[in-house]
């Protein structure tokens, strides 16, 4: 009985992994798409590219726009948008993707994930592509696009991407509120920590908190550590470094604040973009992308603009947002038609559009400096607060296993924050986790 | 149709169900197979309906080898202890099943199912569901449904199990009926030898997967080839002493007394097996047995004694009229077709005929 | 008398009192779904909104593609469902009614693997797709869900309560196996079926953790993970994202109430067998 | 049936085909790789190339404190959710077995929550547990009880949890309590009154010992069920495992090591951890059941 039944089931294994094997049903389909373009065909090798992104709402009617644009004005590339959800579906698709060999031509990417990309092989080097001189940058081109961003895309000495939707922290404020209480917008940490306090109290029976953080301030950590005059990280030499007076002071600083309750975090609500326009809150520290959802839902309930984030012993302001890579799965024929479309994407007229119906910054000097986008700033002025922090710019850490690194920050600062530890013991743990998890990658 | 069965055997892993069966069922017949139960009787019908493949031996219908044939192809009907009726089908629709699989187109199958519930006599019910009849009309479409096919053979697994007392004798009597009308060979499994004396031709007596007997019920009843044959027939049950063959007498075990016999046996331990009613209250010269009764019982017409032979219990059917007493001593006398010598080696009935002869035959 | 009236009343009040617990989440949402904007985040809260805001349903329906993720959640429930039975059907069949070599061996097997927390099997699983090429695609939802030992569990359960004479009586009347199967089984075993078809059904159109993860692109995902991607979008626009959830609780609360003879008979009797 | 042949084994194998493919491919064979996964210690995903294998990924279990913290909550929502859920739904089983009207109405109502997605109603707890607009702060607030910040302080998002969980599972055990009841035959009942026992005895020496297969197989589906949480905790604190970790439970851990940080060995070893706990835990039952079940 037990010989009969072992042998039907490892016959059925066989039949199993010669099924698994053989992937063919994705070939077909390639194959498939490729006839069907052919017949439907009109310029010689038409080339069809996928862009996976994260945007929606405004973000993917913009993006949807220049990219309708390029392709009418290209016949033989197609660039088809997908939108995978969130950031974090977006990375885990990718992942999953490149684990399928399903991956797109191109996708939105944040530095680190571009590290582990190119650890494993999985994105194209872009330098050739600038570097060459019908379809490249020239040396002003490149120049053209601003530092900090130009940079966080370069690894050693090689371009893997190039910046995109890029954005910094700014702080909202609520204009009535501010007024009401003779309060300028704070310049300075000692400014912001008096102005909180002011504002706070309570007003027609509702609760006013005076400041606000995001739910993971854990992770804006290296610029207020930044900003006290400490280093946060050694990328090269793999340490961290801020376990430091100047990050216990950073940590006290917003610690201080929510336990006397003069600030609050957004917990519950999500984003603080909620409890803000809701007038619930005075000010609130927030990322720039977040200023078209505040327009939205300000309307009718609030006044407000918004100021660069007040200076510690010093300025130093994260610039975020994502790149756009090209993965080395593609053809190259893709490659290139990708090249073309990066290039479009982020051409001074483009990137100008794409920053005034998002809220993100354009990333070129001469987009900056065009008329159209002083006037628009001048129309909208806290569209030009991000710009104004350009000269305190950095990028946040982006080495192998940055994941990790923040998490475990982030989580360490939490239990602070949540009065379940204090400020020098959460910091000693949160080095000594964010250390493990470095070396665990080294 | 005639059956016959050769060496029929049936093995479960390890347990023996049926060894060599032999049988041989004429056209027309009505044959019961009788037997306690787990005595193989049960498995000796699904051998036949095809539903078991026996391990060994051959089954013939009609001279044909039906061994390796499906169930479908033997041209038989059954019906079930349960009735085994599809509880989501109506009456008609559970009539008309064995057609349909058949594909005997509609109109065909419809007249055909309601010629077969008017001959059980369910033609009003077509339309109900089975949990909507009672346990006789349950019984009848499941008759109806085992005719529709027109079988060559007809079995019966236990049907009347299900039914009360009184329900249980129509049926039987129904059935009887409609075998009788349709000619049709038969085969009636049942544990109630009533049952079977009453409605077969001939019954086969099953024990522990062994035939024990096969012949007309009367002359299984008279002329039991074993004790347990003479055991398992007859109610109340036949009365059992022990004796031992010593000259021309056989000496009763637990009693100072013995009875006169004929035979060329010597020295042979036995039973003695008497039939209750082959009692009765010894006259003159008899020859009798001297017994003490204990209890009196009325059974309708009749009285049973319990009486007392040394150490033996026995119950003996007599005569009203007799007016025994209870602690009265007295004499009986035993009918000579009632009593059976059996070996005590391997339970066959010996060949012995008693040396008196009651004057009440 | 007096006492019994008494103990009545009380009885009724305590379910009472727990049914309007179990459902106050729902009124809430039902009602929060048809509230205006600023009848929402107000302390203290409003219960009935002043008018009736049904465009709240139209606005949700359009600021996500809804209608994809309802295809697609229906797609996925039917065919999962549909393929559950026919495995079910045939599987359960073979082992209550076939004797067969290793039968008891294989199913105590098959027993075995629920005991397994279906976490285990999540990553090979995906490793496994991943190869076939299946991730953001039906197979991924659909295939993998398509047998389940627990129906098959059931299912047996019921076939073996169908009398055995049954078979042999079909057999006797010329019907195959596999036509006695579909023709007296399945019919017999409706409730049981309707059980299980339920109860998938359920599990999948609320199923979260698998969709979540095989699917990435906005046309593949079901109601729930869409959801909660337009939960992260629609921020706290409440009466939005109640007009949402709405749409995804009731077709099964409609659904249940339609049938729920059957699927608490189904558990009733999957409960006490166990 | 017959004894196995030759034949009959091919036919019902035949048989046996679809569900045994979708069943090995999808999950003997990925209970027996995850075991194999969870010991490599160092994997190319991508490649498929395993470089080293070890026991590193348990070991790394041992020392995350994580890990332990994700047990620790594990137990506490199981130890939380189920006695609670079977003595409330016990009772309300047995009140429903009453002689009363608009018991179907009841027994839907109950039921409701169990067939309806954890996500959405997720959704709508998360509202009602809101600090400032969440109706349960009102209704407390009603009786002189401050604001509690249900969902953002770390003592308090477990009870939200568990809460929400209890509320989600009621209505299933109700039917089953509901069917083991009506399998109590009313005579014990009628034998018991007329020896004189009041309704609380009748309760404790009838109701509860007959009940005791079913409260045992209810309690058993429970605390495998517990053991499993995940999609309530996603959906209620937003892709968050609550504040600070406090519902950090041992799927949401794996799931974390998986799909978050790609660590396939030590998601995989979590996941065989947890096979083990349950496969142990349901062996005490059963050993338990044996002997404290009463017939």
């Amino acid at each position: 009985m037990k010989k009969w039944s072992s042998i039907l089931i490892s016959i059925l294994f066989v039949l199993l992994l010669a099924a698994c094997n053989s992937s063919s049903s994705t070939e077909e389909k390639e194959e498939k798409q490729q006839e069907t373009k052919e017949t439907t065909g009109k310029v010689q090798e038409p080339v069809e590219i996928e862009f996976w992104h994260a945007m929606s709402g405004n973000l993917e009617t913009a993006l949807t726009k220049i990219t309708d644009d390029f392709n009418s004005q290209n016949d033989s590339i197609n660039v088809k948008l997908v939108n995978q959800g969130g950031y974090g579906d977006l990375s885990q698709k990718i992942m999953a993707a490149a684990k399928a060999n399903t991956l797109p031509t191109i996708s939105q990417a944040y530095e680190d994930w571009t590290t582990e990309y190119i650890q494993n092989n999985l994105v194209a080097d872009l330098t050739p592509y600038i570097n060459d001189k019908e379809n490249g940058f020239t040396e002003e081109e490149l120049n053209d696009i601003v530092d900090v961003f130009r940079d966080a895309n370069m690894w050693d000495g090689k371009y893997y991407s190039m910046p995109f939707n890029k954005s910094t922290r700014i702080l909202f404020y609520n204009k009535g509120l501010l007024e009401e209480a003779n309060v300028e917008p704070p310049t300075t940490w000692d400014e912001l920590e008096a102005a909180a306090k002011k504002l706070t109290g309570s007003k027609d029976g509702k609760n006013i908190v005076g400041m606000g953080f995001e739910n993971g301030v854990g992770h804006e950590l290296p610029a207020w550590v930044k900003q006290a005059g400490g280093e946060f990280i050694d990328e090269k030499e793999g340490k961290v470094l801020f376990n430091s007076p100047e990050g216990i002071e950073a940590l006290s600083f917003i610690n201080s604040m929510i336990q006397d309750g003069t600030a609050r975090l957004a917990g519950e609500d999500g984003y603080m973009s909620g409890p803000f326009t809701r007038g619930d809150v005075a000010m609130y520290i927030g990322s720039s992308a977040g200023i078209s959802y505040v327009a939205k839902d300000a309307e009718g309930n609030i006044e407000w603009s918004a100021a660069p984030i007040p200076k510690g012993k010093e300025a130093a302001n994260a610039f975020m947002g994502t790149n756009i890579n090209i993965f080395q799965s593609a053809t190259d024929e893709q490659k290139t038609a990708a090249w073309e479309y990066i290039k479009f994407l982020i051409n001074t007229e483009n990137t100008t559009y794409w920053a005034k119906e998002t809220g993100y910054l354009p990333v070129r000097y001469s987009a900056l400096e065009s008329e159209d986008w002083k006037k628009y700033i001048e129309e909208v002025p806290v569209y030009g607060v991000g710009q104004q922090q350009l000269d305190s710019g950095f990028f946040d850490p982006r080495m192998v296993g940055a994941y990790g690194i923040k998490n475990a920050i982030n989580k360490e600062v939490e239990l602070v924050l949540l009065g379940q530890k204090t400020v020098e013991q959460g910091l000693a743990d949160a080095e000594k986790a964010a250390q493990a998890e470095l070396d665990k990658v080294k | 149709m005639k059956v016959k069965l050769n060496n029929l055997s049936m093995k479960f892993q390890d347990v023996v169900a049926v060894k060599e069966l032999n049988l041989s069922i004429d056209k027309g017949k009505l044959v019961s197979i009788l037997g306690p139960s787990g005595c193989g009787k049960s498995t000796t019908l699904y051998m036949i309906a095809g539903i078991y493949k026996p391990t060994d031996g051959e089954l013939f219908f009609n001279e044909k080898l039906m061994n390796g044939l499906e169930p479908e192809h033997r041209e038989i009907g059954m019906v079930f202890q349960n009735y085994a009726l599809y509880p989501h089908m109506t009456v008609l629709q559970n009539i008309m099943f064995p057609l349909k699989m058949q594909k005997v187109p509609k109109r065909g199958a419809l007249l055909r199912a309601k010629e077969m519930a008017d001959l059980v006599q369910i033609g009003h019910l077509l339309d109900r569901k089975p949990s909507q009849l009672s346990g006789g009309q349950q019984q009848r479409t499941a008759i109806a449904r085992a005719l529709v096919r027109k079988p060559k053979l007809l079995l019966f697994d236990e049907p009347l199990s299900n039914l009360d007392a009184r329900l249980r004798i129509e049926m039987r009597e129904e059935i009887r009926r409609i075998q009788k009308e349709l000619a049709i060979t038969t085969i009636f499994v049942t544990h109630d030898q009533e049952e079977a004396m009453s409605i077969s031709d001939e019954v086969l007596l099953m024990n522990e997967g062994i035939v024990q007997q096969y012949s007309p019920p009367q002359e299984m009843y008279d002329q039991p080839k074993n004790l347990f044959v003479a055991s398992f027939l007859g109610s109340p049950p036949i009365n059992q002493l022990k004796g031992k063959i010593f000259g021309k007498r056989i000496h009763l075990m637990e009693t100072e007394q013995s009875i006169p016999i004929e035979t060329e046996i010597a020295n042979e331990d036995c039973t003695i097996a008497i039939r209750p009613e082959a009692f009765y209250i010894a006259e003159g010269d008899d020859f009798s047995l001297t017994a003490k009764v204990e209890f009196i019982e009325q059974v309708g017409r009749d009285i049973m004694a319990i009486v007392t032979i040394g150490q033996a219990t026995l119950r003996a059917f007599l005569a009203r009229e007799d007016q025994i007493q209870q602690d009265e001593t007295i004499k009986l006398g035993i009918r000579k077709t009632g009593f059976h010598v059996f070996s005590s080696a391997n339970e066959q009935n010996l060949p012995i005929r008693p040396a008196w002869d009651g004057h009440k035959n | 008398m007096i006492r019994d009236a008494l103990s009545k009343a009380t009885i009724y009040i305590t379910l009472s009192l727990g049914g309007v617990l179990m459902l106050l989440p729902f009124i809430w949402m039902l009602l929060t779904s048809f509230k205006a904007g600023n009848e929402v985040m107000i302390m203290p809260p409003v219960w009935f909104p002043e008018k009736f805001h049904f465009e709240n349903y139209k606005e949700a329906w359009e600021m996500a593609p809804f209608g994809r993720y309802l295809f697609n959640s229906i797609t996925v429930t039917v065919l999962s469902t549909i393929g559950e039975l026919i495995t079910t059907i045939l599987a359960a069949y073979a082992f209550s009614k076939m004797n067969f070599w290793g039968r008891d061996v294989l199913f105590a097997i098959l027993l075995g693997t629920m005991m397994v927390p279906g976490e285990v099997l999540l990553i090979p699983n995906f490793v496994l797709l991943s190869d076939l090429g299946w991730i953001d695609q039906y197979e991924a939802l659909i295939i993998p869900w398509t047998a389940s030992v627990f129906a098959i569990f059931l299912l047996r359960q019921f076939f073996l309560s169908v009398p055995k004479d049954l078979s042999y009586a079909a057999k006797i009347d010329g019907c195959s196996d596999f036509r006695f199967l579909w023709t007296i089984m399945v019919p017999l075993a409706k409730p049981a079926l309707f059980t299980i078809a339920l109860l998938k059904a359920i599990g999948s159109w609320n199923a979260f953790l698998w969709p979540l993860i095989v699917t990435s692109s906005k046309e593949m995902r079901t109601l729930p993970v869409g959801l909660t991607a337009f939960s992260t979008e629609a921020g706290t626009v409440y009466e939005l994202l109640m007009a949402a959830s709405t749409m995804i609780i009731l077709p099964m609360i409609i659904l249940y109430i339609i049938l729920q003879k059957y699927i608490i008979q189904g558990i009733a009797k999957a409960g006490i067998k166990g | 049936m017959g004894r196995p042949t030759l034949k009959s084994t091919f036919t019902a194998f035949l048989y046996l085909l679809p569900a045994l493919l979708i069943i090995t491919v999808f999950t003997i064979y990925p209970i027996i790789k995850s075991l194999l996964i969870s010991f490599y210690n160092d994997y190319d995903f991508f490649q498929d190339i395993v470089y080293e294998r070890g026991i590193d990924s348990y070991i790394y279990l041992w020392n995350d404190p994580n890990f332990h913290l994700a047990l620790k909550n594990t137990f506490i929502f199981v130890i939380g959710v189920v006695p609670c859920s079977i003595i409330l739904s016990l009772l309300i089983a047995i009140l429903l077995n009453t002689n009363i009207k608009l018991r179907a109405l009841f027994r839907t109502v109950y039921f409701i929550p169990f067939v309806t997605s954890v996500v959405a109603v997720s959704i709508v707890w998360r509202w009602i547990f809101h600090t400032e607009y969440g109706v349960l702060n009102y209704f407390l607030g009603l009786f002189g009880v401050d604001p509690i910040a249900w969902l953002t302080d770390p003592k308090w998002a477990m009870p939200s949890l568990i809460i929400l969980s209890i509320w989600k599972g009621l209505g299933y055990n109700i039917i089953i309590f509901l069917a083991g009841l009506q399998n109590i035959n009313d005579q014990y009942y009628l034998a018991a009154k007329i020896d004189g026992a009041s309704a609380i005895k009748r309760f404790f020496f009838i109701t509860v010992p007959l009940l005791s297969p079913t409260t045992f197989f209810v309690s058993v589906v429970s605390i495998i069920g517990s053991f499993k949480v995940f999609d309530e905790i996603y959906a209620l604190f937003g892709g968050q495992p609550g504040p600070a970790s406090s519902a950090l439970t041992v799927v949401y851990y794996i799931f974390e090591k998986f799909y978050g940080e790609w660590n396939f060995g030590v998601a995989s070893a979590a996941a065989y951890c947890l096979f083990i706990i349950i496969f142990i835990l349901t062996l005490i039952q059963l050993y338990i059941g044996k002997r404290k079940v009463t017939y």
